[in-house]
């Protein structure tokens, strides 16, 4: 018996209902849409759970037709993955939400935030369902708007007008280019629906490329990333969450389902997607280590992670077309492995960084310390979702990772081109670079929000936030494990749903093994050495030289941390400190310093800046054509039909 | 595979590249002399193999000229004129190095590439070294601020012509080769003479403010 | 894990060669100095020692101060029984290049957060400096480790070391360039000097030690006890692969190389401890240059993998 | 010898110092006061040779400061408050140079009882500068320190490995010298005198000796003025070496370090052979010196010669090695300008281009002169550079102080009492600089004042302004290469 279809179909419904009941109803409406939510998020999972390996279609004719084509959904392998990882972060956002809310109450419209939010998650379900273009650009659309409408719910300040205005045009220019791809493939092959689409022709060249921009766009890739770190910190926490752990996933999952699954690969798309990954991995973490507002550095690790996920499809890409079936068949489970990881990992640091800001009020790193007497739940989840985020064995960020590396190391040790043998060797040089650079980026913001001292009476005085706030991040730090140690299963049922390599068997790492024999160690160690001198421990103030206490100013912080960083990439970063010194004779006895370390987005200060300079410009002139009279106009209709005349003659 | 003059000139060609990656100007000429060590040997190993008598006085030749004496005189002139470390111009001095090997690589392809003079017996390979060689010497010049690292730089340049003209051909005339090799002495002394001028007048030797004398 | 013979010698070197190594090191620099030194096992009888004693905590600092040492020590415990440092096939198989990195950043990640647990300025400040050093260390010994794999077809360390020489398929140039690389990223590693002087007491300028400023009685010990495990481990693949690009030269009989290796990883010591007498520590604006070389190194090894791997 | 005493009134004393300062001859040796009721200004002319008091009188207990117009004053400011409660009005930081914590706010050690029974209570500002922005953290540093070194706390604040200002906090040592040397016999001075900074016993000794001496109007033999030259330029030897092994240890050179120390008690044995203590103490007493070396002057040749050639090994090996140099240069640059303006002394004076000696200036005429180098480039390299220049002049002036030994005898008698109502100073270069002790008498010919000025007082600040922008990895560095005293500092 096949319960697939019926139970998305009420999870739409229930989403729907729960988006018209939060705008229409007046009283008490929270927990009953958190309820509706929760639910059509359990039927999400549960379906996606059953879909198995049996692909099915269903239409949505007559009402529904939308003049070109039906709304119609196709139920398989992959996009089941997928719905079930926005089922589980859609639900502890809408459980987190419950919890998280009261902290923004009066600043935020709770029926506002309700309704987009169910919209969203019916968006997103909807891209990761559809099965044809009309579908998936409608769900697009409905998934965009919706998620903007979110960033924007602090419009009154100017930080949000900001992010919500960036964030805007990012997916106003995502949705334009995706568009114009999908014209251009209805045009050749005369169709909407993606079954019948080849993407990877060669023919087709321009408009998959138009598709990929995007993807690029929407997925936050360098150097499209500069909407993440506006609109992350500028969104609540719990949608943060959703938008960095499923949203720019969208894109991922767009991504296998036009060129990874079919077996064939354009050349260069695999290029761009290396180089782009390449390079949106390095520059993320770097930027994310010289952060100091958490949510800020956790988008641009995002950034990272993203840009690692399409450095594997496009090793993907590259090895179908080269023929490497081993290697292909690993950076596609990659890619999805890892999409889903960072999925777990990035809304569990998203919530506890929402956790924290309810506690006390700052996501300002610099203002934080000393969390870890205070909110004691919360900093186990934070430190098991840092490991994974560092890439750490058994947590699922290194698997993925591995896989990674198993990839790229396999692809360097293949008999292929000689230049992709290198680029393989330097892309593993870089990439462990890079998890050097993210595991001190994360043990950085581990030790300076949780430990040592508190660095402001905010932080002293915080206290752990409700239970629910504290079980959400929890359940997730679970799985996080539970996706490290049990990885091999996970793998080789990733390894399925690719219908050409059903049948390659992959490497496989003892991780469960390795896990269990560090567990045992570290026990045995415990009691062995630790535990016995429990009563011969005696408790003094840290060693201050003898002078006396110690100040909160006295432990290094986040910018102090990264700072030799930042000058050693100084020129990446844009990173320069000013000094202001005064005082009445400030040549010998200054009586004032002031140090500020600022940085400008070389992107946005160079690229980004002078290009909306010019459009502006241009703006300028040709609104002078817009005189408003309506000769004009029709002179303007004249010309083009004379313009018209002339070509068609020509020709 | 790798034979004996290939293993002599690879290894040459990476003491140019651990060359490329200090900014001391003694370690620097100290990897230069070992460099040049290298490069001898590899002509010696050549001549062993071509049979040449005349070859044996050529590195007779370089291992006074050029690894013993010219090092030498520039490690004095350093001390001299206290040029004990180069700053570096335009990239920092790490990644010089790092670029260094890059260009090894693409020398390597290069010389894949390069047609082989098959009847005179030389292997392409061999090419790796002397073309390396001389990209290194030059990126070494472009990225040094102070006179003494161009004159470095030129030697190693030198190093990679005459290692390919060594290695390549079946031999200059020997009295070409041994005048090459008092060119290179008496150009040393006159770039010393230089930088000592340098120094005088300027009070330091970093040729990037010579650009301020154009008018 | 089966007692072999091969397991026994593994566990027994194991237990004594980390502190002979240590020994030998500061016998070495002692003598250097004109001093006796201490005897060559002074440091197992300081564990003891340490194991003895009380041990006092920061009132400031939680349960993740303890952990950092525990954790440093499982780990690498789990590491030097499933890493070949030795010739032969250690007693817990199925390590591979990768998971060796990222176990040992597990115990980076944790020795860090442990050191700023306490909330001390000095060992703050010096995880900064770990965090700094080790990521720029990190390509160097990965590609020095990746460029050994390329050439024996295998990222399994027990297929890339502690191997019979006559399976040994890595060209010496491979297994030099690579030696240096290891050697010069262990320094940083081991934060040995010129990196860092683990025999000075300026707590400005120190990085591990600083670290670890905090630590006392049982929690010191595992400290330490971890550290010469590093060292041992680092020391038994850099020996390694020395002695194996030697081997590609003179012939080694099979049974000798364990042997030899335990002996380069003596006179690794002996180099360590002739740079720390007359080397000077760098400034720290001057350590990437330094990481650069070993950079350099890994990058020369991976070339050659890929030279001497086009005939295959 | 005997300062001229000339009158000052209070508003004309700052201008008339900062035209006396004009000169280039001319520097100020000390600000103190007798007894809290007006204030001694110390001023040195090195041409003619001379030492000059302006003694400025003032009612009340606050003048106006002069560390505005003559920055080098401010540390002696900081010092008078301390020991007497005189406030210096406008003084840009007022901070305890000599008191911490621990002394209560109504104690001033060296105003009378009769004050302090007024019970008048002073406001010390214990606070440190606190240095804005984000990301700056503090490393909070002493008075424990790690090394075996005396207390002195560090404030550093820093911008990651960057330090952008360094505040020194000195005075956990305050023994109470000063005060004590008005208390004890004459006879007993000496011994006081020269425990003052135990590392600089020998020229401690003799800059009270000499000024004892210009108070008793006493002759000292020429043997004992060559003696005594002998003695302070072993101490001169031995603490450069003593450096020059700090900055080896702290470069992380372990051998060449063990070297050095080797090397100091070489240089000890000379002490020993010279004075009968390695640390020379007890030697020098007012009127001559205590013993007579001729018995082991060959013994004391023979130790010199191996000495000089084994020096000159070790430091060619630390000196002209390339990565010294490299790590050396650049680090810890005080520039000229400020080394002047803060009146920088001794080595650290040097190394910044102020070539004040006191040796070319103030020394016995029958003394050979030494040769004296100055560099302009003020960092670290240079102040080790000046520290081997010195080393290679001690053993020339020992050399030839042993060659042309005058004979005759040591010491001649000292007086009970010294000459009434005058000042006296006596002027020595020690290791570190110029160092001073300044007596004044009473009516009666007993000593009243007795000051000390160090030479750690006029480089601390140099110290401070060095290390701003440098890592802090190389404070260490740094603070060896100034190589301060904190006990000759906390009086």
């Amino acid at each position: 018996m096949n319960f697939v279809t019926p139970l998305f179909l009420a999870a739409f419904m229930l989403l729907l209902a729960s988006a018209v009941l939060a705008i229409v109803t007046r009283k008490k409406f929270s927990l009953v849409c958190v309820a509706l939510t929760a639910l059509a998020c359990v039927f999400l999972i549960s379906g996606a759970l059953q879909i198995g390996r049996s692909d099915s279609l269903w239409k949505l004719s007559g009402p529904f037709y939308l003049g070109v084509a039906p709304l119609s959904f196709r139920f398989d392998a992959l996009s089941a993955v997928f719905s079930a990882l926005l089922g589980l972060i859609a639900l502890c956002a809408a459980l987190f939400s419950h919890a998280y809310l009261k902290h923004l109450s009066g600043r935020i419209n709770q029926k506002y935030y309700w309704c987009s939010l169910n919209l969203f998650v019916l968006g997103m379900l909807g891209v990761f369902l559809a099965a044809n273009a009309i579908t998936f650009l409608v769900s697009w659309e409905i998934m965009s708007l919706s998620s903007a409408a979110l960033v924007v719910w602090n419009f009154s300040e100017s930080k949000g007008q900001k992010a919500a205005l960036i964030y805007l045009g990012a997916t106003r220019l995502a949705t334009a280019f995706l568009s114009a791809g999908f014209l251009w493939f209805h045009h050749a092959f005369d169709s909407w629906d993606f079954a019948k689409w080849h993407f990877n022709q060669a023919d087709l060249l321009v408009p998959s490329m138009m598709v990929a921009l995007g993807l690029f766009i929407k997925s936050g890739i360098w150097p499209f990333h500069i909407w993440l770190p506006y609109a992350h910190p500028s969104a609540p926490s719990s949608v943060s969450a959703l938008m960095s752990g499923v949203m720019v996933k969208v894109a991922v999952y767009a991504l296998l389902r036009f060129f990874l699954i079919d077996g064939s690969g354009s050349i260069y798309l695999a290029w761009v997607c290396i180089a782009l990954g390449a390079i949106s991995s390095f520059w993320g973490v770097l930027f994310a280590f010289v952060q100091s507002d958490i949510k800020k550095l956790l988008a641009y690790s995002t950034v990272e992670n993203l840009g690692m996920i399409f450095l594997a499809a496009g090793i993907c890409l590259y090895a179908q077309v080269a023929q490497l079936k081993e290697i292909a068949a690993l950076a596609f489970v990659a890619v999805i492995f890892h999409s889903i990881n960072h999925g777990l990992f990035k809304s569990l640091l998203f919530f506890c960084a929402g956790a924290i800001d309810s506690a006390v009020h700052s996501r300002k790193l610099d203002s934080l310390g000393g969390l870890i007497n205070k909110m004691p739940a919360t900093t186990g989840s934070f430190l098991i979702g840092s490991t994974a985020a560092s890439a750490l064995p058994p947590l699922n960020g290194f698997v993925g990772k591995w896989l990674i590396y198993q990839s790229l190391f396999m692809l360097a040790a293949s008999e292929t081109e000689r230049a992709m043998n290198v680029l393989a060797m330097i892309l593993i040089g870089l990439l462990s670079f890079v998890g050097g650079l993210a595991l001190a980026v994360f043990a950085k913001m581990f030790a300076v929000v949780f430990l040592g001292r508190p660095r402001s009476p905010a932080a002293e005085n915080a206290s752990e936030c409700s239970k629910l706030m504290n079980a959400i991040p929890a359940a997730l730090a679970v799985l996080c494990l539970v996706c490290g140690c049990f990885a091999g299963p996970l793998i080789t049922y990733f390894c399925r749903m690719h219908p050409l390599y059903s049948a390659v068997s992959l490497p496989s790492l003892p991780i469960g093994q390795i896990a269990f024999l560090f567990l045992a160690f570290a026990i045995f160690f415990y009691l062995a050495f630790l535990r016995k001198n429990g009563e011969r421990i005696r408790y003094f103030s840290t060693w201050d030289c003898g002078y006396g206490s110690l100040l909160p100013k006295m432990q290094v912080n986040s910018q102090s941390f990264a700072h030799s960083v930042g000058t050693i990439f100084g020129h990446l970063l844009q990173y320069v400190t000013h000094f202001e010194i005064g005082g009445h004779d400030r040549r010998h006895f200054p009586e004032r310093i002031k140090a500020e370390t600022v940085m400008i987005s070389l992107l946005e200060s160079r690229i980004y800046g002078p290009a909306l300079a010019l459009v502006r410009l241009l703006n300028r002139h040709f609104s002078k054509l817009q005189a408003g009279s309506i000769h004009l106009y029709l002179l303007y209709v004249f010309l083009v039909l004379v313009a018209m005349i002339v070509i068609e003659v020509l020709a | 595979m790798m034979n004996e003059v290939n293993l002599l000139t690879v290894t040459a060609a990476v003491f140019a590249i651990m060359m490329s990656g200090s900014g001391q100007s003694r370690t620097n000429l100290l990897l230069y002399a070992m460099q040049t060590f290298f490069i001898a040997l590899a002509c010696l190993a050549q001549a062993e193999a071509k049979g040449s008598p005349e070859l044996y006085t050529v590195v007779i030749g370089i291992i006074v000229i050029k690894v013993l004496t010219v090092p030498y005189f520039l490690s004095w002139l350093a001390n001299k004129i206290e040029a004990r470390s180069d700053p570096g111009a335009f990239l920092p001095i790490p990644l010089t190095m790092h670029v260094s090997i890059l260009l090894f690589a693409l020398s390597h392809f290069l010389a894949l590439g390069l047609p082989l003079f098959k009847g005179i017996g030389s292997v392409a390979s061999d090419a790796t070294g002397a073309i390396s060689l001389l990209l290194t010497g030059m990126l070494f010049m472009l990225t040094r601020r102070f006179a003494l690292g161009q004159i470095i730089g030129f030697l190693t340049l030198e190093n990679g012509i005459f290692l390919f003209a060594v290695t390549q051909t079946k031999g200059m005339p020997f009295i070409i080769e041994m005048g090459i090799l008092l060119d290179v002495l008496v150009a040393v002394m006159i770039g010393g003479l230089f930088v000592f001028r340098i120094q005088k007048s300027f009070e330091h030797i970093d040729v990037t403010q010579l650009n301020g004398l154009k008018e | 894990m089966i007692l072999t013979s091969a397991n026994l010698v593994f566990i027994v070197t194991l237990t004594i060669m980390p502190f002979l190594l240590i020994g030998v090191i500061k016998k070495i620099k002692a003598c250097f100095q004109n001093r006796v030194g201490p005897p060559v096992f002074q440091s197992l009888y300081n564990l003891v020692k340490l194991f003895n004693k009380d041990e006092i905590l920061s009132k400031d600092c939680s349960w993740i101060f303890r952990s950092g040492p525990l954790i440093s020590f499982s780990g690498m415990l789990l590491l030097c029984l499933s890493v070949p440092w030795l010739p032969l096939q250690p007693p817990v198989p199925g390590c591979d290049i990768f998971l060796f990195v990222y176990v040992l950043a597990l115990i980076r990640f944790f020795s860090i957060i442990s050191s700023i647990d306490a909330g001390s300025p000095f060992s703050s400040f010096a995880a900064s400096r770990e965090a700094t050093l080790s990521f720029l260390a990190e390509p160097a010994f990965v590609l020095a480790l990746v460029a050994l794999g390329i050439s024996a077809h295998s990222s399994d360390l027990a297929l890339i070391f502690g191997q019979p020489i006559e399976n040994n398929r890595i060209p010496l140039s491979v297994w030099f360039f690579s030696g240096l690389a290891l050697f010069l990223s262990g320094i940083v590693e081991l934060s040995r000097m010129p990196i860092d002087d683990p025999s000075t007491h300026l707590e400005l300028t120190m990085v591990h030690e600083a670290m670890v400023i905090e630590n006392s009685g049982p929690n010191l010990a595992l400290v330490e006890w971890s550290y010469a495990l590093k060292l041992l481990l680092f020391f038994g693949l850099i020996a390694q692969c020395f002695v194996y690009s030697l081997s590609k030269i003179i012939a080694l009989p099979p049974l000798l190389l364990p042997l030899s290796v335990l002996v380069v990883m003596l006179a690794l010591g002996c180099l360590t401890a002739m740079i720390e007498s007359f080397s000077v520590k760098l400034s720290w604006g001057k350590n990437p240059d330094f990481i650069a070389y070993a950079v350099s190194m890994s990058l020369l090894s991976s070339l050659a993998a890929f030279a001497m791997n086009g005939g295959s | 010898m005997i300062s001229i005493i000339e009158p000052k009134d209070e508003m004309e004393l700052l201008p008339a110092l900062k035209q006396w300062l004009q000169n280039d001859e001319h520097r100020l040796g000390l600000i103190t006061s007798l007894d809290g009721k007006q204030l001694v200004t110390l001023l040195l002319d090195l041409a003619s040779r001379q030492a000059k008091c302006w003694i400025t009188e003032f009612a009340g207990d606050s003048y106006r400061s002069f560390t505005s117009s003559v920055p080098q004053a401010h540390w002696f400011e900081r010092a008078l408050f301390d020991m007497y409660g005189l406030l210096p009005k406008g003084h840009p930081r007022l901070k305890p140079a000599l008191l911490n914590e621990a002394y209560s706010g109504i104690f001033a050690p060296l105003r009378s009882l009769a004050e302090h029974d007024e019970g008048k209570s002073y406001e010390r500002d214990l606070s440190y500068m606190d240095v804005g922005g984000e990301g700056v953290y503090e490393v909070p540093v002493g008075p424990v320190h790690a090394g075996i070194i005396e207390p002195g706390h560090f404030r550093l604040s820093c911008m990651g490995e960057r330090i952008l200002n360094l505040e020194i906090r000195l005075g956990f040592l305050h023994r109470g010298v000063e005060k004590r040397l008005t208390e004890v016999p004459l006879t007993k001075t000496r011994f006081i005198a020269e425990a003052v900074a135990s590392d600089t016993a020998a020229a401690n000794a003799i800059a009270s000796a000499q000024a004892i001496e210009s108070l008793a109007g006493l002759v000292v033999p020429e043997k004992a003025v060559c003696l005594r030259a002998l003695a302070l330029e072993i101490e001169r030897l031995s603490m450069h070496v003593c450096d020059l092994g700090g900055m080896a240890a702290d470069l992380g050179c372990g051998a060449i370090s063990a070297a050095f120390s080797r090397l100091r008690g070489s240089v000890f044995r000379l002490g020993e052979l010279l004075s009968g203590s390695r640390f020379l103490r007890a030697y020098i007493l007012p009127g001559g010196v205590a013993r007579d070396a001729d018995r082991y002057l060959a013994e004391f040749a023979r130790t010199l010669k191996p000495l000089r050639k084994e020096l000159n090994v070790v430091i060619d090996s630390f000196i002209s090695d390339a990565m010294v140099l490299e790590r050396l240069d650049g680090v810890g640059v005080l520039s000229p300008a400020f080394a002047k303006e803060f009146g920088l002394v001794g080595v650290a004076g040097r190394a910044s281009a102020v070539s004040y000696d006191v040796r070319k200036v103030f020394q016995n005429k029958i003394l050979p002169e030494p040769r004296i180098r100055f560099e302009s480039a003020g960092d670290a390299l240079s102040r080790t550079k000046i520290r081997v220049f010195e080393i290679g002049t001690s053993l020339d002036l020992i050399e030839q102080l042993l060659a042309s030994l005058p004979s005759g005898p040591i010491a001649v008698a000292a007086p009970e009492l010294l000459v009434p109502d005058s000042i006296a100073v006596g002027i020595v270069e020690a290791f570190r600089g110029e160092l001073i002790h300044m007596i004044s008498t009473d009516n009666k010919g007993r000593i009243k004042r007795y000051a000390v000025k160090d030479p750690s007082l006029n480089n601390w600040t140099g110290l401070a302004i060095a290390v701003r922008n440098n890592f802090l990895a190389d404070f260490p560095v740094c603070n060896k290469s100034f190589g301060l005293s904190y006990s000759g500092h906390d009086l």
